[in-house]
């Protein structure tokens, strides 16, 4: 047993720090650990960059194009690029519908997308949840009917991140009614300027608009833009969303939230004194790091699970709970050490701007924002859900 | 002990009901948080005009001497329906402070008008460098032929965007954070020298940041005695932390019931969500919550009058107990909901910012438990004294 | 709204608190305060005082030689005892057969059993849950079958409080298979001198002997010991369950509990200051304090509510839970508070009675044992169950 | 990076786990507790046969040069089977404490019979009045012509009731409470002057409380060097602590499957009691308390031989988690049981209360929190004086 990176691994961290330092904008990093929004255009600098250097498609095969990276390698690369600010990796295309192409494609598909996605050419958005289904998603409704060549689509899609941006969609679509519910799904490719697509922003309580819904009215899409058979997208659907996902925990982006409100609280005079030597509140800081801590340590045993062959399931369940509270905690610290200063709002129109300091305009949105997190991508009781039934057999 | 309404405390109770129901539906108050005043001015001429304004004020004051328990009436009411009227800064702070500060025979004077619904005052106490503490006070105000010339700065002054005066707390002597030496002044906020960035809080308030840059004011601006405001302030800002916790515990029943209602119209896997026993059962905790800040929010309302350091512990126990259960209750508000409860058009939404948020006026649970703390050493040393006398 | 007491519930107070003051013996409040277990003899003497006073029905009604008191009288007698360190009135003849005996009994079993109860000559134990049936009362096994005029009496009880020292027990049988299971069961009173009747110690984790198993093998009980009809005994069991509680929420236990512990942390002294000193454990106190505020004051709204001739219902089902989930954190801090000096328990045969101080032997029993508060009288999970189904509708 | 358990490792595991099937059956464990050993002499034999006594000791004490990971896997081995034989009082605290204090040439002749399983010693360190403290040291060591001759007082001395041999730390020099100063002294357990009161932990230990009454010990009694103790005592406390986190893992996994198991068999209401959803996600969270407390003690475990800094960052963090997250495992258990978890006769109610008094032994949650903060207030002072240098 060795729970430190050994030669290799040390040297393989050394080299993404290397390129980290050589290609991240300073600020990009800046705003990112600062909790403030990116705009797409770093976000498109930053996967150009690691498209050139061959290291934007972490998760996929040598021969498509992908690292070839171990779980540990990956884990590396996730974590260096989250503890330095970079923007996150844009899952729809890359970690999303490409996996599913590359198993179920075509040929044709496989040419056509892959090199798109590889190369930040399209930017896709996913089409699963409906605003009657959430986390029932074989209970969609949402329906193509075949004509000729096409099919028509019709019905409305939710939670879309970062839809505005996106030219292209993948979409679960109910092609058959006279079947049980995951028997009638199919998988379609859904380009968004097709006539009869509209996208209309979700604005969230933070005030960001980040997510969308999307129609689809009479919306004619090519048959070859079928992934898998027709009426079998329930396979895809599922093979989507239990496919590995290593940074699920999110540590890395703990880490560096921590990191930067210990910062703060050192900066902040109140009452004459420091705020992190305010007693309470140093504990807080105290509690939550031996909490990280445990996850990160949680995460890497699973990891190195991985590397040693094992397939994670269900525990990547746990880390999604566990890294998403710990998150969610680390916000409300933010919220907490910026006090007095969290209130004013409308800074998003640049208005106050001086009447706090630099770091206190994303405290309580991003308190609110991350509220997310235990609900999306699966909500933390369907987490539950899963481990009771999968791991404990109840 | 009698917990039931009296007919005056139903009757206010109704009033605000009725005021919330026919004005403040959600686009009507997203409509007024929008608009260049932040609130309402038509409500809150309603407010005046039903006697709302009236409530927390002395008889001498032209008020219907309402006590702890009528404030709690109405800001309960205010907080089901997520008002965003300046209750709170214009009436409660700046309104009973002047009650609180000003000679029987001045009140009714400078109140009147306040009450009236026409005037509009502020009161501008906390400093950036003292956070939550309300006795941190660098802002100077230096006497000279002419009056008084203050400078410092002045943050989160609640309802101090739309304020024609503002009631400026500044040293005059003691030493920091020392309620003695501290002195109220009387300053129109267009006097040279005042400056102003008003702002919308999160949770759809409106407060501002004021600079005072060597602001001359004249002999007549003092407010009461120098050096004395300590005592009008603290009346004021216990009434306003009574205000803030039972707004909470009001929007806090809303959120509970928003929650319960959607828990029984939802459905998924073919069943209410409602059927769910762990969401059951997590349900049962936010009621529990919301009474728990209930029964503590009464017990500081209606320790308003009694004795000092009761008083004391009962409004820091319910501030620290609307900052805990009440993040909860909003946290789990949200998270039952799911996605929709994320969204800007739900009200549960802005129910749960508004819950959270409260947390971070007037002092934090942090800040009121440090006080409960200092309660608790006093208390083991006057027991250890009194063990060493007997 | 007047949330003090008027003069005549203060005058009513100073009563008690007299009576109280002339009646309580002093080493019997002591040990009850220390967390020391009460002998028998304690507690009988105790019940005795009251009932010479006219105080020991406090729930009958004045013509059974009850004390009619009203909801405030009965909380103000309750708090003062408790807060005074009085032995809790046992509750099984009291509180549980009585009423039942009251509503549903003849005459002749009025005329006997209510005077004995009342002059403390039947030490009652209570015959409901069953080793198969926990939470799912109505399940019942133990079975009477008729002969005569006696029924013989089959089956198991357990969780029998005290019933090491009962000579009566009031008991549910099943009478009738037949049925659905609510509607086959009767209310028995047996004497437990009866041939066939064994009780069974069991202990408890912290090693008390507190509560029985017993067993009923061929007990013959006579007819005339049946309370209300055959096969209607869930009426009755039911009625008692619901039977007013007021002092479910065990405020006047908790404030003394915490004043006790108070005045501990104040007399030890760790690294030169008085424990009471020490922050962390200072905030415990405080966020007790205000937790136990809450429940004085939410319990003191439902017996406002009660004396305004509200029926308490499913709100007992709050009380319950908040009272107890505050008596459990007592008691956690309790065993907190003794630190190092919780570690010995061989102390119940006071061999090391010189390690630790007098205050520190029942510091880790006790919180042992005070696990039982969220399971025994219907477990919380039930409470919560019951409030989602009466309050919320769920 | 490998987590995975070396040959050595999982040979260690496996070792334990049979001398626990064979030996620690409920009933034989009872009946262990209850002799006058308080553990069984025969299992002890059987560990020192098997070598587990030697996993933690240097190779010059003729040991097995084991690490924290090793001490690890025995220590877990052993809180499954809730153990109650002396490990952790007389290997790994009094005779880690040795293997560090001796000269290398001495260990193995002092060592060799304990590893044997015959030598009975003690670590005698913590005093009522320092609680949790091991540095408040009031017990005096004053040199004479024949000696010294020790007097104090020492608390939950763990395997103290059996032991020959009394390992006794005193102060020479320095101030409570520092570990400057701190001398050991070996004291025959038999020497006048010398009380013990051994008594039965509520989780089934055994420990003493220990009167020195001006006892005189030789000039040889001296252990290592006069008021250099400090060193050693945090060798073997620190692995004390991690055997201690072990063994709460371990015990906490077992309550876990304890209860799972219950619930899959318990029915109520016609169905397994774990079909309740409410009671599902309760028995997730308990899990999930167990891979915090597994995480934590793995990386305290494997930072024994590090940095320092780093190691008691780890040791604490580790131990608090214990405090709170096997609590709350502990609790949940008794709960999810109902009655039979507040049984004697139930195993789950004995693992619950080992899990929760661990937070009693070598220092609580509240005193490792407490090295947590020292160590942030170091960190902010370090990161203040880099600011003010750069």
């Amino acid at each position: 047993m060795d729970i430190e990176y050994n030669k290799a691994e040390r040297a393989f961290r050394d080299e993404v720090r290397a390129f980290i330092a050589d290609n991240l904008p300073e600020e990009t990093s800046r705003r990112v650990k600062a909790f403030k929004s990116v705009t797409p255009d770093m976000m498109t600098a930053w996967q150009g960059a690691l498209s050139k250097k061959g290291w934007l498609a972490v998760n996929w095969p040598v021969e498509h194009g992908g690292t070839g990276w171990s779980p540990i390698e990956k884990h590396i690369f996730e974590e260096e690029c989250a503890e330095a600010g970079a923007p996150r990796i844009l899952p729809f295309g890359l970690n999303m519908v490409a996996p599913v192409i590359i198993k179920f494609g075509t040929q044709a598909q496989k040419d056509y997308y892959l090199p798109r996605i590889l190369n930040n050419e399209d930017w896709w958005a996913q089409g699963y949840s409906e605003p009657g289904a959430g986390s029932d998603l074989a209970g969609l409704k949402c329906r193509a009917e075949r004509d000729g060549d096409h099919y028509i689509v019709n019905g409305q899609k939710t939670w879309t991140t970062l839809g505005q941006h996106a030219n292209m969609i993948f979409v679960l679509v109910r092609t058959n009614t006279e079947v049980k519910k995951q028997a009638g799904i199919s998988f379609l490719l859904v380009d968004m300027d097709t006539p009869g697509v509209t996208v209309r922003p979700l604005i969230t309580l933070d005030g960001e608009h980040e997510v969308n819904e999307v129609f689809f009215d009479d919306v004619r899409v090519p048959v070859d833009n079928l992934v898998g058979e027709e009426d079998k997208g329930w396979t895809c659907a599922k093979y989507l969303l239990t496919f590995e996902r290593t940074g699920i925990a999110g540590v890395g982006i703990s880490k560096a939230a921590l990191a930067h409100l210990k910062e703060i609280a050192a900066g902040q005079i109140v009452d004459g004194k420091p705020l992190i030597e305010h007693p309470r509140l140093a504990e807080r800081i105290v509690d939550l790091e031996l909490e990280l801590m445990a996850v990160e340590m949680t995460n890497l045993r699973t990891v190195s699970a991985a590397e040693a062959g094992g397939v994670p399931g269900a525990e990547s369940s746990f880390l999604k709970i566990m890294g998403t509270e710990v998150r969610q905690k680390i916000s409300d610290l933010y919220r907490e050490i910026a006090g007095p200063q969290a209130l004013p709002f409308s800074y998003l129109e640049d208005e106050p701007a001086d009447c706090v300091a630099d770091f206190a305009p994303p405290a309580a949105p991003t308190y609110f924002n991350l509220r997310k997190l235990s609900i999306f991508g699966g909500s933390n009781e369907i987490q539950k859900n899963i481990i009771a039934k999968a791991i404990l057999g109840l | 002990m009698d917990f039931s309404y009296s007919d005056e405390q139903r009757m206010l109770a109704d009033l605000v009901t009725r005021v919330v129901a026919d004005h403040y539906a959600f686009d009507a108050r997203e409509g007024y948080i929008a608009s260049a005043e932040g609130h309402s001015p038509a409500v809150w001429g309603q407010f005046a005009e039903l006697g709302l304004l009236a409530v927390p004020f002395s008889e001498s004051a032209g008020g219907f001497d309402g006590g702890g328990a009528e404030l709690m009436v109405v800001a309960e009411g205010l907080g089901r329906g997520l008002v965003v009227e300046p209750y709170l800064g214009r009436i409660v702070l700046a309104g009973c402070f002047l009650d609180a500060a000003l000679a029987d025979d001045k009140k009714a004077e400078v109140l009147e008008p306040l009450i009236a619904g026409e005037a509009r005052f502020a009161l501008a106490v906390h400093e950036p460098a003292g956070r939550y503490d309300p006795h941190w006070i660098e802002t100077t105000a230096t006497q000279d032929a002419n009056g008084w010339r203050l400078s410092g700065r002045k943050a989160a002054v609640l309802a101090g965007d739309s304020a024609d005066h503002l009631i400026v707390i500044a040293r005059t002597g003691g030493d920091n954070p020392s309620a003695e030496g501290l002195s109220a002044f009387w300053v129109d906020a267009d006097t040279a020298g005042v400056r102003r960035a008003g702002y919308t809080t999160i949770d759809g308030q409106r407060a501002a940041e004021v600079w005072l840059d060597d602001v001359a004011v004249g002999a007549d601006a003092l407010i009461g005695t120098e050096g004395q405001a300590g005592g009008a302030l603290e009346y004021a800002l216990d009434r306003g932390v009574v205000a803030l916790c039972a707004e909470a515990a009001g929007a806090m029943e809303v959120a509970c019931d928003l929650t319960l209602d959607y828990l029984k119209e939802r459905k998924q896997f073919g069943v209410p969500i409602g059927s769910f026993q762990a969401l059951q059962h997590r349900m049962v905790d936010m009621r529990m919550n919301l009474e728990k800040v209930r029964s503590l929010t009464l017990w500081a309302a209606c320790s308003l009058e009694g004795d000092a350091t009761e008083r004391r512990q009962r409004l820091a126990q319910a501030k620290v107990m609307v900052g805990t259960a009440g993040r909860k209750v909003a946290e789990e508000a949200i998270q039952l909901f799911g996605g929709m409860g994320m969204m800007d058009e739900s009200s549960v939404a802005h129910y749960a910012k508004r819950i959270v948020m409260i947390d971070h006026y007037l002092g934090d649970a942090n800040f009121y438990k440090d006080q409960l703390l200092a309660m608790l050493a006093g208390e083991s040393v006057s027991a250890a004294e009194a063990n060493r006398a007997a």
